[in-house]
């Protein structure tokens, strides 16, 4: 199983924990990887203030020219933001062949050109259907013990297309949780928004959204909120303090990536393989505690 | 085994409700010799399963009673029920038709005494409700039933249980070896009256019906409202068996809208219309809402929704539900939309939300598929090229039931001109 | 025929372990004498039917009594053919299934039922079928050449039918001609009327006989023997026919009553049917000056949906509408169109055009218009936008097309008067009184009946001549007269051509069901048919006026002239006749009277009272048996008598009852009003409006009108049953017993 | 009261990404409905829409809605009439900034900087680009903003979560922006500055 892995920007710095516990995981279940020579940003969600539709596709197509070029290999994109970005470029030039042309008529100036062949998955999509809960669950040395867990899924992991899972009320997170040995617990407000790319300038209006997604978490019994997504991670783990300045709450809740999760319930190492150490609000003890 | 002698002289009507049953009785009536095959153990269809019609707020038996006494004393018309269309081969004049029967385990020696289901003690989800509420596995599927005879459900045969209904039948009317069978048939034209299926609402997730208990669909409501239904006609919540004070009405329930069902399934707003006056009925301090897109009640029906909006406890908000999330304590719904003529947010706890959900024609699913044409909705066009097979009601277009017997008729006149031709 | 009878006792489903059949075979016996008496543990089963079918082979019984379960079932069962007279007695569903096994008041309730069943079966007669002197006709006159009349021959004649075809105009058309292109299905672009190549397949079909400038001048007789008077440039030609078929089409509101919204005033102000013309006509241009059409608004429900002009909604107008602005975009693409609606209301398929008219660009505006005025030789429209939440401006209109609504063209500008029948009130000083809407007096010239109750088809609610039943469409209370398309109610083409195709086989039924001398609906194939006793009539005109499809009419002497081909056998007019001498073969006020008299009333220190119900068949009995088969339980008292139509009880009845010391009567019948659910329209109200007036008679017997209660039973209501009656039971407690009894 | 003035909602179905989808709204307001930020919205999508067809420029390009899009793409998912809402939204807002309209100064700010660093590196510095964002406005608010996000920035950078190194160009950065310029040149609208 080798794929293209495209980590995109934030999983070297803010969501370093998601790429190193990533890595292990992935080439414990067999999963190979290969990088996207010289790859570029793919605008996120905030670019359109700047740059134009066509910019932004432009931008993304360039990514999967250069792996197109290569071998064709599945894209497996960790951060939300680049799956979306990239799938949605693949959508429309299948929707309209006229993006296409319009698309590789700037790709020319740079020499590249996109069949438009290749897939790009989200890391979910793969370990699901790809890797599959079986096989995981096999690989599990020390169960997570019905840790409660509270699945958060987010947006554009899996909004708009539904490529592998409901874009209303998704499951996929939860089996995966359950493989792992974790009590996925009840979720509803598991596909609110928290903010994505706007967090940092909307901030006033984010932070509520955050509050209500950890509360509805807490109040669900959750002793952590898992994600799949950096800038999820980013936006449910920082800012607990500043709400609980706000609104006068309690928040101190553990936001773990589902790849540290898997690490720690491959009995692999807490550091090194599951980055815990990178995590502002530590999950150590409780995980310590649920593999006992 | 079945006697069906027919000549390329016959219409065959597939389907037993308004449509079917109006197309056969109209040719029937006219001097020509009909067969009717019905899938289900009675004949009426789905209005069978309602409780009143609109605007006349009249019960569908009423006139089924009357076709049933038509087709009692027609003996040019011969009826099947738990028979389905196998196969057609032929062209217009001459068809050669293959009819499949299901086992009832129940002859026609059945004198409906019901000793049956007196000793019969397995319960199956009654199919007759939409599987709210049970009913003996041995039973008769309602008591406007036509024919009046009980049925087996087939989980019961070949058990203890069947054999006691088998042996307590004082007319020898259980017969638990009756096996699938099929018959031919030649028929000079058919008239494909097979009718809707309500669309599966739990493909609209964010609506949450299947998972939220008090979400229901409007055919649902239908039978709560019934004095034959689950709940011997009183309104109450299917959670907890409350009376209802609050009940939300959300329109286009997947119709209208291109994830779902494109088309406009023309009879929901009245239907919710109707359903609301069952409602107030029951409950004079039940306050109802209604969220739609356009009301569309044509030519005099908008009668019925003025006289709806005199009601002060109705409310009407131009909003399409945009989220349905159930309060986990007390079961109610919070309803979550815009409300487009003021611009302001709708979050509103009900009790009970009902989902107008639309029609989804029957096509016909047998191989090889016949000279047939289907729109992009699998709606079936009466393609003058393609004469023989003639669709009515609701497999032609969604609508009411009067337009559906208007339909019938006409389909009958079609059939019977595939014959005259020859 | 001369009868040999015989009573079959069915003792299974329960029957013979709550009776003493014994005795209850004495009653045929001995009371009634009938030859053969059998009883059978499963009378409905191969050897029960074996029983009874080697009697008749041995014994010529040619009268049977089954005494058993109810009517509504087994009746294939217990069919022995045309030929013999069958007769249900039900101890099942209403007595045994309903009361106290072994009790003897079960008991006395099921000898009751037989005896009532022997004498009616002795009263019965076999029907014949009704044979008129003349030669029946099978031919279909269809009035109006329209797309719906056009539709309505050609079916006509494609099912081997001759049809008779009259258009008032000098072609054929209609208002379809009219029509530059139309919306069909699958509505997802315009499409061709086709109406040419329909008008020439009707011309070609030589089953059609056309007569265009014409108009129908008189209609005379009934189903199957109409006899019609064609007014064809000049002379008047004569044709016979089977039945009708009114497709005389609509009218536009008239728009003159719309100058609140320009028209009149305005000359840039149109119609959409000035606007189709214009369409049609190829080109659209402002009449004002005839230059070029850049911006238009449609203003939706132009009269429709406004209790000040027609309160109904004339359902084509927004298509039509948003067709009408596909031409706008047609013949130039830069072209805006508004549409200024309340609710768009493109039902089913046609949601697509509503789509295709989006991504035309068509501007879609919800609101309602506060003012249409002219600035600069261009016209404004303002308006409530109530999703924009404000007053709104739509300027630089070049066309401003009001999309008004259909009326039905057989309706009258005013409600027409006619000479006041003698005991009317509000008759004015000439005699003369407004019609009542239903009448068929309402409506403008198009069939010209001969009809003793109007000329043409009665209407409904805004004279819509619609049948007011939603199982039967095509229910029409002048029989075989069937309306289709527009004149019915609004109705898009694609309706209309089905709702044509409807009629016209309806009307090959009528004339095929009129010549075997049978019944059409409800009573399909009822062979029984009302005769007068003309020499006792006193020439009330009760029955001429109440019979509620017109079948009587009246001789300048004011005697019943009956057209049995018109009569749907209910015997409404038998219930409304005085002196009795109105009877059918099998049904009459002499037998029903008889049976009542077969009612066994206990003497008073029993305390046993007896109470008679006379009981709608078609929904208020089949309740009963619903009740029973849900083993309801209700006072064993009670005794019913089914009757076709409550409209057909005699208040005889009511005499002779009570003057056998019944203690009350009840009379259970559809709902009627304006949502009536009489399948004769009028007999549950005329049986308690007659009800009202039976005091008198008990004054006479000076008895308390509380003996007598009319009841609404619908045929869901078989809960209701048990508390109607105890209730009743209670009332007639109170009042005390009948003090008739033993006389 | 408002004039009706189709010119504007032309000028958007010709200039705007996505902006002819427009015309399909049958204004059954889902999208406001579904909206995560609606409560803090002038104008939630619907209206917009409205807004556009009723011709009201100004509103419309002032709105604070068009940038408050969070891109969750739930009004996407729920439009009937497959109207990629968010698309539009995020077309208006690059249309206003166009056009000299600043709807949501920090989003604005933020947005044209991440662009920016796209432009310029073909990534983005993590580090660098709020610090370009809190100085958009100046030196002042720019310490305050920066002050204001040292706890975050020394958390990340405590437990590893901040690439010490400052981005480099990706290699192929030159043809990138080439693409990019020609991508600007025929975008929709390209020609309107």
């Amino acid at each position: 199983m080798k794929y293209y892995l495209y980590w995109g920007c934030s999983l070297e710095g803010t969501g370093a924990n998601f790429l190193l516990s990533l890595k292990p995981v992935c080439e414990a279940l067999g999963m190979e990887f290969e990088e996207i020579e010289d790859w570029n940003c793919c605008g996120a969600s905030v670019s359109y203030a700047g740059a134009s539709d066509l910019a932004i596709k432009v931008l993304n197509a360039r990514n999967l020219a250069l792996a197109e070029a290569k071998a064709s290999y599945d894209i497996v994109a960790p951060c939300s933001s680049c799956y979306i970005q990239m799938i949605k470029v693949n959508h429309e030039i299948k929707e309209d062949p006229a993006v296409l042309k319009q698309v590789n008529e700037c790709l020319s100036e740079g020499g590249l050109n996109y069949k438009g062949s290749i897939k790009v998955r989200h890391i979910q999509d793969v370990l699901y259907n790809d890797v599959g809960v079986d096989k995981i669950r096999e690989r599990v040395t020390s169960s997570l013990n019905g840790l409660k867990i509270a699945g958060y899924v987010g947006c554009q992991s899996v909004r708009p297309y539904g490529e592998y899972d409901s874009t209303v009320k998704p499951v996929v997170q939860d089996r995966l949780l359950k493989a792992l040995g974790a009590e996925a617990v009840p979720f509803p407000k598991k596909m609110l928004c928290c903010g994505s790319g706007i967090f940092l300038p909307e901030m006033d209006y984010c932070l509520e959204l955050v509050k209500t997604i950890l509360e509805d978490a807490l109040n669900h019994g959750a002793k952590m909120v898992s994600t799949v997504c950096p800038m999820c991670a980013m936006n449910l783990e920082m800012y607990q303090d500043r709400i609980n300045k706000k609104y006068g709450t309690q928040l101190d809740v553990p936001i773990v990536y589902l790849t540290q999760l898997m690490a720690v319930a491959f009995g692999m190492d807490l550091k090194k393989d599951a980055a815990l150490n990178r995590n502002v609000i530590p999950p150590e003890g409780i995980l310590k505690e649920a593999i006992g | 085994m079945v006697d069906a002698h027919t000549t390329n002289q016959s219409i065959l009507v597939v389907g037993g409700g308004m449509s079917g049953l109006t197309a056969a009785l109209e040719a029937a009536e006219t001097g020509y010799d009909v067969v009717l095959i019905e899938k289900n153990p009675y004949l009426g269809g789905r209005v069978a399963q309602m409780y009143h019609y609109f605007p006349k707020l009249c019960p569908p038996n009423c006139g089924l009673e009357i076709n049933f006494r038509r087709m009692k004393q027609n003996p040019r018309i011969r009826f099947f029920t738990m028979a389905e269309l196998a196969g057609i081969t032929g062209q217009e004049g001459d068809y050669d038709v293959k009819v499949r029967i299901s086992p009832r385990y129940v002859n026609e020696k059945c004198t409906c005494c019901g000793k049956c289901a007196g000793v019969c003690e397995t319960e199956i989800d009654n199919p007759f409700n939409y599987g709210m509420g049970k009913i003996k596995a041995a039973y008769l599927p309602h008591e406007f039933a036509f024919p009046m005879r009980y049925v087996l459900d087939p989980s019961i045969v070949g058990t203890e249980e069947g054999k006691k209904c088998h042996e307590v039948c004082e007319y020898g009317a259980i017969d638990l070896d009756m096996k699938d069978s099929t018959f031919d048939l030649n028929v000079g034209s058919i008239v494909w009256a097979a009718g809707w299926t309500p669309f599966e609402a739990e493909k609209i997730e964010y609506y949450g019906f299947g998972e939220y208990k008090n979400v229901i669909t409007n055919v649902m409501m239908e039978r709560l409202a019934s004095p034959n239904g689950p709940t011997g006609g009183k309104i109450l919540r299917p959670s907890d068996g409350k009376e209802v004070k609050n009940v939300a009405f959300i329109q286009c329930a997947g119709s209208r809208d291109e994830n779902y069902l494109p088309y406009c399934s023309g009879i929901c707003c009245l239907a919710s219309l109707k359903q609301t006056t069952y409602l107030r009925e029951q409950y004079p301090d039940c306050e109802v809402t209604i969220f739609f897109i356009d009301i569309r009640a044509l030519d005099r029906l908008e009668d019925f929704y003025i006289r709806v909006q005199e009601d002060e406890k109705v409310s009407f908000i131009k909003s399409k539900i945009a989220n349905i999330t159930e309060n986990e304590e007390s079961l109610d719904l919070l309803v979550e939309g815009e409300d487009t003529r003021t611009g302001e947010q709708i979050r509103i706890q009900f009790d009970l939300v009902v989902l107008a959900t639309g029609m989804v024609p029957n096509k016909m699913d047998i191989e090889p598929s016949p000279e047939v044409s289907y729109d992009e909705y699998g709606f079936l066009s009466n393609d003058p090229e393609k004469a023989g097979i003639y669709g009515a009601g609701c497999v032609r277009r969604p609508t009411d039931v009067a337009s559906c017997v208007q339909d019938g008729t006409a389909a009958a006149l079609k059939a019977i001109q595939s014959i005259a031709r020859r | 025929m001369d009868k040999k009878t015989a009573v079959y006792i069915c003792t299974g489903c329960g029957i013979g372990d709550a009776l003493d059949i014994e005795k209850l075979s004495g009653i045929a016996t001995d009371d009634y004498s009938v030859p053969v008496c059998r009883n059978h543990p499963f009378l409905c089963g191969p050897e029960g039917v074996a029983l009874i079918k080697k009697d008749m082979e041995d014994e010529g019984i040619n009268t049977a009594i089954i005494v058993a379960c109810s009517q509504r079932v087994n009746y294939d069962v217990f069919d022995f053919g045309p030929d013999r007279i069958v007769e249900r007695v039900n101890i099942r569903e209403q007595v045994v299934w309903s009361h106290e096994p072994g009790d003897e008041d079960t008991q006395m309730l099921a000898e009751d039922n037989l005896r009532m069943g022997c004498v009616k079966a002795n009263d019965t007669q076999l029907p014949e079928p009704f044979k008129a002197e003349e030669e029946y006709s099978k031919d279909v006159l269809v009035v109006g050449g329209g797309v719906a009349g056009l539709t309505a021959a050609l079916e006509t004649a494609k099912a081997g039918y001759q049809a008779i075809l009259v258009e008032r105009e000098e072609n054929l058309g209609g208002f379809m001609s009219k029509m530059k292109s139309l919306v069909t299905l699958p509505y997802k672009e315009l499409s061709d009327t086709g109406l040419n190549e329909l008008i020439k397949s009707v011309e070609e079909n030589p089953k059609i006989k056309i007569y265009t400038g014409s108009t129908v001048e008189k209609v005379v007789g009934g189903p199957g023997l109409f006899a019609v008077d064609i007014k064809s440039n000049g002379d008047v030609k004569s044709e016979r026919a089977g039945s009708i078929v009114q497709a005389t089409g609509w009218v536009p509101y008239d728009a003159n009553k719309l100058d609140n919204l320009g028209y009149g005033k305005f000359k840039d102000v149109v119609t959409n049917v000035e606007m189709e013309e214009m369409a049609a006509a190829g080109k659209i241009a402002r009449p004002s000056d005839g230059k070029e059409v850049k911006n238009v608004l449609f203003v939706q429900c132009a009269g429709s949906r406004d209790p000040e002009h027609l309160p109904y909604c004339s359902s084509v107008c927004c298509l039509v509408s948003l067709k009408q602005a596909a031409y706008v975009k047609e013949q130039d693409p830069e072209a805006v169109n508004y549409i200024l609606y309340k609710d768009v209301r493109t039902v089913g398929q046609a949601e697509d055009f509503y789509r295709k008219s989006q991504n035309d660009g068509g501007i879609f505006i919800r609101g309602t218009v506060s003012d249409v005025g002219e600035s600069g030789g261009k016209l404004y429209v303002e308006a409530d936008d109530e999703l924009l939440g404000e007053k709104v401006k739509v300027e630089e209109l070049d066309l401003v097309v009001l999309a008004v609504g259909m009326v039905p063209a057989a309706k009258p500008e005013v409600t027409p008067r006619i000479k006041a029948p003698a005991d009317a009130e509000g008759a004015d000083e000439e005699g003369m009184i407004e019609v009542v809407p239903d009448s068929g007096f309402f409506g403008t010239p198009a069939l010209h009946l001969d009809y003793r109750q109007g000329p043409e088809l009665p209407t409904l609610k805004y004279g819509f001549p619609d049948s007011h039943f939603i199982c039967f469409p095509y229910e029409t209370r002048r029989t075989g007269i069937y309306a289709a398309g527009c004149v019915r109610k609004p109705m898009e083409t694609a309706r209309a051509i089905d709702d044509a195709t409807g009629a016209a086989m309806k009307a090959i039924q009528c004339a095929e069901a009129t010549a075997q001398g049978i019944a059409v609906h409800p009573r399909a194939g009822d062979m029984s048919y009302p005769e007068f006793a003309m020499q006792r009539c006193t020439q009330c005109k009760r029955c001429t006026e109440e019979c509620p499809f017109g079948a009587i009419n009246e001789d300048e002497k004011a005697n019943p002239l009956p057209n049995q081909t018109r009569c749907r056998r209910c015997g409404i007019c038998m219930g409304a006749c005085p002196e009795r001498i109105i009877s059918f073969k099998n049904y009459s006020v002499g037998m029903i009277g008889n049976m009542l008299k077969a009612i066994e009333v206990p003497e008073e220190d029993e305390e046993k009272p007896r109470v008679l119900a006379l009981v709608c068949e078609n929904d208020a009995y089949p309740a009963l048996d619903m009740a029973g088969i849900k083993k309801m339980k209700w006072s064993p008292y009670i005794r019913f008598v089914p009757v076709r139509c409550l409209g057909s009880v005699n208040l005889v009845w009511v005499a002779d009852a009570m003057s056998r010391g019944i203690d009350g009567i009840l009379l259970l019948g559809c709902r009627h009003g304006d949502d009536y659910q009489c399948h004769f329209i009028k007999g549950s109200e005329l049986a308690e409006t007659r009800l009202s007036k039976v005091s008198e008679t008990l004054d006479r017997l000076a008895l308390e009108s509380a003996r007598v209660k009319y009841v609404e039973v619908s045929i869901t209501d078989y809960d209701k049953i048990p508390g109607i009656i105890d209730e009743f039971m209670e009332a007639i407690e109170e009042v005390g017993p009948n003090p008739y009894k033993g006389w | 009261m408002a004039a009706y003035e189709p010119s504007f909602a032309q000028e958007v179905s010709g200039n705007v990404d996505f902006g002819d989808e427009i015309k399909m709204c049958m204004q059954c307001g889902v999208c406001a409905g579904s909206c995560p930020l609606r409560d803090h919205m002038d104008y939630p999508p619907r209206q917009i829409f409205s807004l556009i067809r009723a011709g009201k420029r100004e509103e419309v390009l002032n709105s604070q809605s068009i940038m408050l899009c969070t891109s969750c793409y739930t009004c996407v998912v729920k439009c009937p009439r497959n109207i990629p809402v968010m698309d539009v939204m995020h077309g208006l807002a690059h249309y206003a900034l166009k056009q000299g309209y600043v709807p949501r100064k920090d989003t604005a700010n933020f947005g044209r900087e991440f662009w920016n660093q796209v432009y310029k590196l073909g990534r983005i510095d993590e580090k660098d680009l709020p610090r370009r964002v809190f100085f958009a406005d100046g030196v002042v608010s720019g310490i305050k903003s920066t002050m204001n996000f040292m706890d975050v920035g020394i958390k990340l950078l405590l437990h590893g979560r901040m690439k010490l190194l400052p981005e480099k160009k990706i290699k192929g950065i030159q043809p990138l922006r080439k693409m990019l310029d020609k991508a600007e040149k025929m975008a929709k609208g390209g020609g309107v500055a």
